[in-house]
C-alpha cells in the first residue's frame, strides 16, 4: 500500500480537491475559514489537525462566551492565592508555607459508555497527566459517578466496568482515592457521566507552564510509543450524539497502561528537580496535534517538527492518524539543548522511550514535515487559541414553568402522620441506591497509599497532607444534584457550590478555590444552551458571593440519547486548606455523651428531594433556598471552632436531610443518640416529615463535649449562626441506638443493614 | 541500623516504608531495581505496589530484576527481608517463600482494615508481637489470594512457618486464611497486609478508641531493629 | 472431560500493555528474537459427555457476547479438545 | 510475522477463583453445559523471519522459566503460527 501524501505544495496546486471536513466534524463556514486563513485549501494533515483542535471538546467553541466570567467576576481578594488561574492544564493555588496546589476536574462520559473499563480509566490517566504537566506530584484523586437506573439491565455492565477501571488506574499509579459521588437516574441511562478529579502539590518555584518560547530550544515526545488508539476520538467521541442504536461510528477507543503512566510521573518529576524542561504539556485529547500547536501558540513562538521520528508502534499510522492519535501516557517537553543530555540520563533510567521531534523557532508559524514533504504550515494560534466561538441561540422553556409549578404541596404528596410509617420512611430513604453506603465502591480503591490521608470516604471531604513536617493540607469535596439543576439550572449550580463548600468548611478546612465539570445536553439545543447559560451564570455569581475563585474545569455536552438530554449536571468541587491536618474534623459521631446541635435552620423544603423521588418517585417545584451569605457564616463559625478544638464531629445536611445525616453520624463509628425533634419543629414550624427529610441549605449537626458546651454555643450566638441543641450521644457498638423521641427507637444494626446491603445486593 | 528500601518501576508504597523504618529508628537507604548493590544494608524491605503494572503475573517480573540477585544471595545468609503485599509476591516469585498468590476469590481489588492474628514471632520482623496477638492493618490488593498444593501447606503448617492469619474475614480466599509466611530460618516474611500503613497517629486504620490512630505496623519495623541490635 | 478452548486476543491495532511488559523483561535477559509479546487468554470450557455441534455453536456465541470484550479483544480460535 | 504460542493454564488440582466466576455466570444464563471453567493464558510470541529450532527451544525455556510459574501453573501448550 502506497501512501499518497498530501503535501502544502500539492494543496497548493489542487485547489479543486474534495475534502472531509463534514465527516471530520466541521461545518461549512468552519472550513472555508481555513482556507481563507492558510489561503489555499488545508492539507489533509492540516484539515485533520484543525477538525479536532475546533472540535466542541477541545476549542470550548459553545461554551467560551459564558466561561469568560468565571475570570471576570472576580474581586482582587479572590485573586489573591491564585497563582495560575484559567486556561492552562489546571490552576494553581497558594497554600502557604511556599506550597502550591493544582487541582482539576474532567469528564470522560461518552468513551465509558462504549468501555466503561478503558474509558473510565484513561479519565484517570487523563486528569493525573493534566496535574503532572503544571509540575506537581499528583497527590490524590476522586471520581464523580453517574448512571442508569439500577433496575436497567445495561447498569450493572457500566458499574462494573468503569468501578473497575477508575480502581485499576487510580490504585496502579499509587495514588489515594479520597472520595467522590455515586448516583443512579433513569436521565443517565444511554449517557453515563463519569468525572475525575486530582490535586497535585508542589512548591511555589516549581510550577511548569505549557509552553515553547526560546528559539532553538528542542522539542522532545516522551512516553508511550503512538499507536492507532482513539483515532478521531476526541471529534467523534465528544462531538457526537448518540442514537438509539448506538453509536453510529465505532471510534477505536484508548487503552490504558497505569504502569506506564505511574513510571512517566516518577520520569517528570526527576526530570523537573533536575531543572532540564522548559516547557512541557501532556498528550490527551487531540495528542499531537494539540501539544504542538499549544505549546507554540502559549510561547508566541512557532515550531518545526520532523513527523517521521515518532516512535510507532504500528509502522502502518499515516501522518494524519499520528497527528490525531490519542495514545496514553504521552508527553511533550521543551527542553534547551544544553540540557538534552541530562534529559536523555533521566529518561533512559526510566526506561522511558523518548525521541526529538524538532525543535522551536522564532517565526510564529507551526511546521511539520514528513520526510522531505511539508505536510503542515499554520499560524499555530490560529489552531490552538484562535478556533471558533459560536454564540449559540438560546430559548427559554417553557415546560420549566410546569415543572416549577408542580410542587411537592401543589403535587398533594401525602405525608405520613404515623410514626411508624415515618420511620419506614426514614429506613426506605437512607437504604435507596443514591443514598446507600458507598463501600462496595470505595472499597475498591486504594486509599492508604501515600500516608497521607488524613480523611476519605465516608467523611463530608477527603482529606490529604502535603506537609509531612508541619501537618498543613488540603481538603476536597465535589458535588452536583442534577434534579435540582432540572429544576432550576442557575439554583442548581449554586446548590453543587454550596454544598461542596459546606462539606469542605465541615471538615475543618478553610475553602479557598473552585473547580467543575459542566455536563450538559446538546449546545445546538437552545433550551439546553439556556441551562448551561443559567448554570454558569449561578456558578459564577456564586463564587463571587463566597469569594472563592474558579481556578479551572471542564464543559462536556453532547449527554443526550436520541433528543433526551441529561438533567443539567454541574459537578462543582471545592478546594480548601488546613494549617494541620490533625485538626481535621469527622463526620460521625466518636465519643458518648456529647451534646448534638444543628446549625442553621430548616424550611419546609422537600421539592426535587430525595423523599418526593424515593417515597413519591416526584420531580417538580422549586429546589431549595440558596443563600450563599449563611454558607459563609457557618463556614467561618465551624472553620472557628475547629481552630479551638471544639467539634468532636461534623456532618453536613444535604440530600435525605436530617434523617441521613443523623443515620450517617451513627454508623460512621457506631455510636448512638437520643435525639428529639419537638423544639425544632416548633421552632422553624416544621411537620415531622420536613423536619426530617427536607433539604434546606446552610445546615450542619455537630457534636460537642460537654465541657466545651458554653464556649461553643457563645460562638454561635457572636456569630449569628442558629444554633439548637436536638440530642446526646449515646451508647456504643451495634447494639446502640438512635432513639428518636416519638418516632422509634432504631437500633444501629438494624439501620446499617439495610444502608450497607443495597449496593452490593444491586451489584455484588 | 540501615533498612534498604527497593523501588521497582512501578513500585508504590516505597515513600510509605521508607517513613515506617524512619519512625522505627533507622536509617533509610533507597535501593534501585536495576542496581546489584545493597549499600551494606542491614535488612531489607520489598514495598507494597505494582511493580512492571503485575502484568504477566504479580511480582514475576520484579523477581527477575538485577536486585534480587543481591537480596536472594542475602537472604540465603540471613539478611532480614520483609516483603509487603507485591513484596511479598515478588518473594514468592524468587522462590524465597513457597505457593503463590493469585486472583482474590471475589475478583475485585479489595481495601479495608484488616485482622489478624500474629502466629509466630519468631522471626526478625514479628519478635516484638506477641504469640496469638491480634493486631489490625490495612489491607488493599487484587491478587491476595494464597494457593500451594496440600504438601505445601501441611509442610507450612507442620514447621510453624505461617506468621499471620486473618481473622473474623479471609478478605481474598487465601487457604487456611493465610495472610503471611516466614522462612525456615526466620529472616524471610511476607505478608498481604501493610505493616507500613499502621505507623503514625491520625493515618492507620480506626481503632476503638480514636479515628485512624492504629500503628500495629510499626511493631514490624521496631522488631527488626530489636533483632539487629542483639544479633 | 472434553473441553472446548476459546482463545482470545487484544485486537491487534490496540495497546497490549501486558505483552509490552513482557517483551522487554525478554529483551532486557537476553531474548530479542522474540520482537514483540500479545497476551490474551486461553479459556476452557469443560463438557461432560461429547461435544454436540449445538454446543460448540452456544461456545461461540458466549465466546463473543461475554467470554471477550468485541470493543477491544477478538476471539481468534475455538476448537474442541480431549 | 511468524509466532511462537505459549499456553498457560492454572494447575489442575489448584484452586482457578476466575475460573469459577465465569462458570457462575454461565450457569446464571443457563449455559449449564459448560460445568467447569478454567481460564489461563495464551501468550504469542513474534518472532520476525522464520522460525528456527532455537528458538522453539528457548521460547520453551522462557516458558518454564518465566511465563509460567511451575508451582501453580502448567506450560499445556507450545506450537508455531504463520
Ligand atoms: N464513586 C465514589 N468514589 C469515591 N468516593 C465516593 C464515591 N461515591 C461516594 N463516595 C464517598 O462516599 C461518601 C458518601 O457520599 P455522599 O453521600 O454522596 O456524600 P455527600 O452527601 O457528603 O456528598 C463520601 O465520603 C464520598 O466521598
Ligand atoms: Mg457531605
Amino acid at each position: 500500500m502506497t501512501y499518497e501524501v498530501d503535501s502544502t505544495a500539492v494543496a497548493a496546486s489542487t485547489p479543486e480537491k474534495k475534502q472531509p471536513w463534514k465527516e471530520l466534524g466541521l461545518k461549512k463556514d468552519e472550513y472555508e475559514r481555513i482556507v481563507e486563513i492558510l489561503g489555499r485549501r488545508p492539507t489533509s494533515a492540516e484539515l485533520a489537525m484543525y477538525s479536532v483542535m475546533w472540535s466542541e471538546h477541545c476549542s470550548y467553541k459553545s461554551s467560551k462566551i459564558y466561561l469568560r466570567q468565571f475570570g471576570e467576576k472576580v474581586t482582587d481578594e479572590m485573586k489573591k492565592h491564585l497563582m495560575v488561574g484559567m486556561g492552562e492544564n489546571a490552576g494553581v493555588v497558594d497554600i502557604g508555607e511556599g506550597w502550591a496546589v493544582t487541582f482539576k476536574v474532567e469528564s470522560h462520559n461518552h468513551p465509558s459508555y462504549i468501555e466503561p473499563f478503558q474509558g473510565a480509566a484513561t479519565g484517570v490517566g487523563g486528569i493525573v497527566r493534566d496535574i503532572l504537566t503544571m509540575g506537581a506530584r499528583p497527590i490524590a484523586v476522586m471520581d464523580q459517578l453517574r448512571f442508569g437506573a439500577v433496575e436497567h439491565p445495561d447498569t450493572a455492565r457500566v458499574v462494573h466496568g468503569v468501578v473497575n477501571g477508575i480502581g485499576f488506574y487510580g490504585n496502579c499509579l499509587g495514588l489515594p482515592n479520597i472520595g467522590g459521588e455515586t448516583v443512579f437516574d433513569k436521565v443517565y441511562q444511554g449517557n453515563p457521566l463519569v468525572n475525575a478529579l486530582s490535586v497535585g502539590a508542589m512548591k511555589h518555584a516549581d510550577i511548569k507552564l505549557a509552553k515553547a518560547s526560546n528559539p532553538g530550544d528542542l522539542v522532545i515526545l516522551f512516553g508511550a510509543r503512538t499507536g492507532a488508539d482513539g483515532i478521531g476520538g476526541v471529534s467523534v467521541l465528544a462531538s457526537e450524539t448518540f442514537d438509539a442504536d448506538g453509536p453510529s461510528r465505532r471510534p477505536a477507543v484508548q487503552v490504558g497502561d497505569p504502569f506506564a503512566e505511574k513510571v512517566l510521573i516518577e520520569c517528570c518529576l526527576e526530570l523537573y528537580a533536575a531543572d532540564v524542561v522548559a516547557g512541557i504539556q501532556d498528550l490527551g485529547g487531540a495528542g499531537l496535534s494539540c501539544a504542538t500547536s499549544e505549546l507554540a501558540s502559549n510561547g508566541n513562538a512557532g515550531m518545526r517538527v520532523q513527523l517521521k521520528d515518532v516512535l510507532l508502534r504500528d509502522e502502518s499510522l499515516t501522518p494524519e492518524e499520528i497527528l490525531m492519535s490519542e495514545s496514553q501516557e504521552r508527553m511533550m517537553a521543551i527542553v534547551p539543548p544544553k540540557k538534552l543530555k541530562a534529559f536523555m540520563a533521566i529518561v533512559d533510567k526510566w526506561e522511558v522511550e523518548t525521541s526529538v521531534l524538532g525543535e522551536v523557532i522564532d517565526e510564529p508559524r507551526l511546521y511539520i514535515m514528513w520526510g522531505e514533504d511539508e505536510i503542515v504550515n499554520v499560524p499555530p494560534r490560529t489552531v490552538a487559541h484562535d478556533g471558533p466561538v459560536y454564540e449559540r441561540p438560546v430559548k427559554y422553556p417553557k415546560w420549566i414553568d410546569e415543572l416549577n409549578a408542580n410542587g411537592v404541596i401543589a403535587a398533594g404528596l401525602r405525608r405520613a402522620e404515623v410514626a411508624s410509617d415515618l420511620a419506614a420512611e426514614l429506613v426506605q430513604v437512607i437504604s435507596s441506591p443514591n443514598q446507600a453506603s458507598k463501600s462496595w465502591i470505595t472499597d475498591q480503591y486504594d486509599h492508604y497509599v501515600g500516608g497521607n490521608t488524613a480523611l476519605a470516604m465516608p467523611d463530608d471531604s477527603g482529606m490529604v497532607r502535603v506537609s509531612e513536617t508541619s501537618g498543613l493540607g488540603v481538603a476536597l469535596a465535589t458535588d452536583a444534584n442534577g434534579r435540582y439543576g432540572q429544576l432550576d439550572p442557575y439554583a442548581g449550580a449554586q446548590l453543587a457550590l454550596a454544598e461542596a463548600y459546606r462539606n469542605v468548611a465541615a471538615s475543618g478546612a478553610a475553602p479557598l478555590a473552585v473547580t467543575n465539570c459542566l455536563n450538559f445536553g446538546s449546545p445546538e439545543n437552545p433550551e439546553v444552551m439556556w441551562q448551561f447559560k443559567q448554570a454558569t451564570a449561578g456558578l459564577a455569581d456564586g463564587c463571587l458571593a463566597l469569594g472563592i475563585p474558579v481556578t479551572g474545569g471542564n464543559v462536556s455536552f453532547y449527554n443526550q440519547t436520541g433528543d433526551v438530554a441529561i438533567h443539567p449536571t454541574p459537578v462543582v468541587g471545592v478546594l480548601g486548606v488546613i494549617d494541620d491536618v490533625a485538626r481535621r474534623v469527622p463526620s460521625g459521631w466518636q465519643d458518648e455523651g456529647n451534646n448534638i446541635y444543628l446549625l442553621g435552620v430548616t424550611r419546609d423544603e422537600l421539592d426535587g428531594s430525595v423523599w418526593s423521588e424515593v417515597i413519591h418517585d416526584h420531580l417538580g417545584g422549586k429546589p431549595p433556598v440558596v443563600d450563599l451569605a449563611e454558607e459563609k457564616k457557618l463556614a467561618d463559625l465551624l472553620h472557628g471552632a475547629t481552630l479551638q478544638g471544639l467539634l468532636a464531629s461534623a456532618h453536613d445536611l444535604s440530600e435525605g436531610g436530617l434523617a441521613q445525616t443523623m443515620v450517617e453520624s451513627c454508623l460512621r463509628f457506631n455510636v448512638g443518640a437520643r435525639i428529639w425533634l419537638g423544639e425544632l419543629q416548633e421552632r422553624d414550624n416544621l411537620d415531622t416529615t420536613a423536619a426530617l427529610f427536607s433539604e434546606s441549605t446552610a445546615r450542619v449537626l455537630v457534636s460537642v463535649g460537654r465541657e466545651d458546651d458554653v464556649k461553643f454555643v457563645g460562638l454561635c450566638e457572636a456569630r449569628g449562626v442558629s444554633v439548637l441543641r436536638i440530642g446526646v450521644t449515646d451508647g456504643r457498638g451495634d447494639d446502640a441506638l438512635l432513639q428518636v423521641k416519638d418516632l422509634a427507637d432504631f437500633s444501629l444494626q438494624d439501620l446499617r443493614e439495610p444502608w450497607a446491603a443495597t449496593i452490593p445486593d444491586l451489584f455484588g | 541500623m540501615k533498612i534498604g528500601v527497593v523501588t521497582f518501576p512501578g513500585t508504590l508504597d516505597d515513600r510509605d516504608a521508607a517513613r515506617a523504618a524512619r519512625l522505627a529508628g533507622a536509617e533509610v537507604v533507597s535501593l534501585w531495581h536495576a542496581d546489584t548493590n545493597l549499600h551494606k544494608v542491614d535488612a531489607v524491605v520489598l514495598p507494597g505496589g505494582f511493580s512492571y503494572g503485575d502484568y504477566l503475573r504479580c511480582g514475576a517480573i520484579a523477581a527477575q530484576a538485577p536486585v534480587m540477585e543481591s537480596i536472594i544471595k542475602a537472604a540465603n545468609g540471613g539478611l532480614p527481608v520483609l516483603g509487603i503485599c507485591n513484596g511479598f509476591q515478588v518473594l514468592v516469585e524468587s522462590h524465597l517463600l513457597p505457593g503463590g498468590l493469585i486472583r482474590n476469590e471475589h475478583q475485585n481489588f479489595i481495601c479495608r482494615d484488616q485482622k489478624l492474628r500474629v502466629e509466630n514471632v519468631d522471626t526478625a520482623w514479628t519478635n516484638e508481637f506477641e504469640l496469638g496477638q491480634e493486631i489490625t492493618i490495612p489491607l488493599k490488593n487484587g491478587e491476595g489470594g494464597y494457593i500451594a498444593t496440600q504438601e505445601t501447606l501441611k509442610q507450612l503448617e507442620g514447621d510453624g512457618l505461617i506468621a499471620f492469619r486473618y481473622l473474623e474475614l479471609n478478605p481474598n480466599g487465601s487457604m487456611n486464611d493465610i495472610a503471611g509466611l516466614r522462612n525456615a530460618r526466620g529472616n524471610v516474611v511476607g505478608l498481604m497486609p501493610h505493616p507500613e500503613h499502621a505507623v503514625e497517629p491520625g493515618f492507620g486504620p480506626d481503632t476503638a478508641t480514636a479515628m485512624r490512630s492504629g500503628v500495629d505496623g510499626l511493631k514490624f519495623f521496631t522488631s527488626v531493629m530489636k533483632a539487629l541490635v542483639n544479633a | 472431560m472434553p473441553k472446548i478452548i476459546v482463545e482470545v486476543m487484544p485486537k491487534a491495532d490496540l495497546l497490549d500493555p501486558q505483552g509490552k511488559a513482557v517483551a522487554n523483561a525478554l529483551h532486557r535477559s537476553g531474548n530479542e528474537r522474540f520482537e514483540n509479546v500479545r497476551i490474551g487468554k486461553r479459556i476452557e470450557l469443560h463438557v461432560s459427555g461429547e461435544v454436540t455441534e449445538a454446543d460448540l455453536a452456544q461456545a461461540k456465541l458466549v465466546a463473543e457476547s461475554f467470554l471477550s470484550n468485541g470493543v477491544i479483544e477478538d476471539v481468534v480460535n475455538i476448537h474442541v479438545e480431549g
